[in-house]
């Protein structure tokens, strides 16, 4: 039978190489893989892109990224609070394309589920607009939002069994599910691994046809 | 006659929200309002990172970082809320399934352009987060916010110098002296601090207002009579 | 506190009117609000356009919003086997948009999402690309389709709380979850009503948001 | 030499499926295959009403009529399996996250063009159902169908005169005479029924086959030697 467990955040990650598009799941701490963050780290890979919510804050989590200097460039909707970005990005040591939150869910959504694209209201008549397609239905106009998609997708769910259905825990859904459908391989890092029918089929929120890789968070 | 203080402001815009509505607060002073509404007021908190019917901060010590609002900060479920991941929260935001956005700004148009995500200072990155979702998707978009900059120039203006979030969008502003709905004819002045004329309210608001009936006064503690 | 439990099908779908578009859940009779059906055609209205994945059986079913004429236009993807509407069909006195069973989804999503359409795949040179607008992505052609909303949106829930949350029982959620999105008003036929905090805040599907009514079916 | 019979054909196909793969079976024949699947498989079979890890049909009188599949037949739920709405159902199949999407047809191109929707008979109102979108997405698009019609007419065809459901997305014909790949340089047949030759293949195909290497011998149990 299908079993995607693996020993630990290394073996997660796994593959990773230079250059690679990475999603990160979390808003702020909730969400993010944080044994993912160290492992990506440990492997020594760089010129990422990232995508993300968020760019890290002064903690032990996406920042490190930007202290080591492994991305090259961020797609994310609110990079501010995040000192060691902020150095890079102003240093011109890396590049950010800036994009509103729900879009920004909605293009990994579009890229997951094999989107060209969609039209999109939010952004229209101010700089999100700028360089976009605009396309008019009826008299109302739009912006062409292009899909997303990723080499990795690392998020942290709650619960996760060995076939890879996976759970979340309160807020720490967010982009975390989203994600989990459009990388190329997507790695979920979980409070617990359990048997298959331990998890209720009506609260399944990422079946197992998404998810590659599955291991249980060390205890801090 | 002393301009408002942020919890009468937060108290003044919670007194107004409608009855069992579907509300967003978002991040900074909006947030704040949340500790003003009845409870009777049957108001349903939304924050767009995945949870609706919001309750309280939790007690100190009793924190769960995986619940957390907008603004990152620890809240609490109410009984009969939901989680849901954040296609479907913006779904919500951008399909127009709330009633009302309360939002802070650095400016507002006299057409409810709304500009308040950059002041255009290229020192720091810029962030846009799920402001702007809400601005364009909400039924009302409401700005709280003060009436004029630590500077005293007026935020309310023809026309924002600050990078635009969305055009012709809000419905009412409320700041620390007034309550102001945009409508057809222009910004209408629909409560007044009390002591407070409409002159004086004229010469720091940067684009003609005029009044919608006689004025309601705002008392010192927000609430309106 | 906010309660949408009204008293029986009939107050469900109060208000509807000639020529209202009308969502209708259910994949073959799973997740098909029965009692709607029958109060729909109690109110009398006519004109109807109908938003459905079927046009009914033989059963006791849509088939019989056929029989009764009351519906001018479909749009639906699997009108087979649907007897009543056949020869609705062939008399030419009913109307067929026909649109592939994904991209019907799609489109009440975007519907209930605010987006302006999508760019899809499906259907790239094929007779379900006529008349619709080409754009091209990268070296790749997609199809933009428009979203769907309707005046009413109908569906068939397992339980709802009084509050409106809602879930759906194993394989009835089909379309219904996405349609309780995109209706200006949406009421949910349930097997049970519950008081709120009886369902798991993880596993509702439709949050309480997005619905207007709540009626527990009849016992049959 | 005679044809394999329905069960003999859905059994073939059920060897070939891709252990531990995430498999669509269409409705009508495809639907068949499970009966057939060896229990190590360990294949996941997928239903696009919204359901993963689909199980064998309930015994006779434990249907539960909210437990079905595309083809609207009771099935069951193997341990592990989840329910999820039609937009993330159709997520995993335009989004490429299934492995082999197995199909019906009218007619097959040489191409990889797939007409099975409809005759263009217009007498009676078309379906199109989910069929068009597992066409475009899955990673993998096998076809099982009689190799010619009741009168004899090929399915595998220069260029299909049916409507279209999509353009060149067929990899794999599995018919009750053979299985041919779609390959750069044409049809090329993998295996054929025990007795058949390339050459009385080719007599009721409409388009230039060849052999792969040595064909493998189709047995009329529908295991392949």
């Amino acid at each position: 039978m299908r079993n995607v467990v693996v020993k630990d955040a290394g073996a997660a990650v796994e593959g990773i190489q230079d250059g690679n598009a990475v999603m990160m799941g979390g808003f702020g701490g909730a969400g993010l893989p944080l044994g993912v963050v160290r492992a990506v780290l440990d492997t020594g890979v760089r010129n990422l892109t990232l995508i993300s919510n968020n760019a890290g804050s002064t903690e032990d989590d996406l920042s490190l990224w930007f202290e080591a200097k492994i991305v090259r460039k961020i797609v994310c909707s609110y990079p501010r609070a995040a000192k060691q970005f902020a150095e890079q990005y102003r240093a011109g040591t890396v590049e950010l394309e800036l994009v509103p939150q729900g879009t920004l869910v909605e293009r990994i959504r579009a890229g997951g589920a094999g989107l060209g694209g969609f039209l999109s209201p939010v952004g229209v008549g101010t700089v999100f607009a700028d360089g976009k397609q605009k396309i008019v239905v009826g008299d109302r106009e739009f912006i062409l939002e292009l899909p997303l998609r990723a080499d990795y997708s690392f998020v942290k769910g709650h619960l996760a069994d060995t076939l890879g259905n996976v759970t979340y825990n309160k807020t720490a859904r967010n982009h975390c599910a989203v994600m989990a459908t459009a990388g190329r391989t997507v790695a979920v890092e979980v409070d617990r691994v359990v048997e298959p029918g331990e998890l209720d089929p009506e609260a399944i929120v990422t079946p197992c046809i998404f998810v590659d890789r599955v291991f249980a968070r060390s205890p801090r | 006659m002393i301009p408002l203080s942020r919890d009468a402001l937060a108290r003044m815009v919670a007194l107004h929200l409608p009855s069992e509505g579907f509300v967003n607060l978002g991040i900074g002073a909006p947030t704040h309002v949340a500790d003003f509404l009845p409870t009777e007021s049957g108001v349903i908190l939304h924050s767009e990172n995945g949870i609706l019917n919001v309750g309280p901060k939790p007690a100190v010590g009793q924190e769960d970082w995986d619940l957390i609002n907008a603004g990152k900060m620890p809240i609490s479920l109410r009984t009969g809320g939901s989680y849901f991941d954040s296609s479907l929260s913006f779904a919500m935001m951008r399909g127009g399934h709330l009633d009302v956005a309360v939002l802070g700004a650095f400016q507002v148009s006299k057409d409810g352009d709304l500009a308040n995500w950059s002041t255009g200072d290229n020192g720091s990155p810029p962030g846009i987060g799920g402001a702007i979702d809400l601005a364009v998707g909400a039924k009302s978009i409401w700005v709280m916010m003060d009436h004029t900059t630590k500077e005293g120039q007026p935020r309310i203006v023809e026309r924002c110098v600050y990078p635009l979030t969305a055009r012709n969008v809000v419905t009412r502003i409320f700041t620390n002296l007034t309550i102001i709905d945009i409508v057809e004819d222009g910004l209408a002045v629909r409560a007044l601090l009390e002591g407070l004329s409409i002159e004086a309210l004229q010469e720091v608001t940067d684009s003609p207002i005029h009044a919608l009936g006689a004025p309601r006064i705002i008392r010192q503690d927000g609430s309106v009579v």
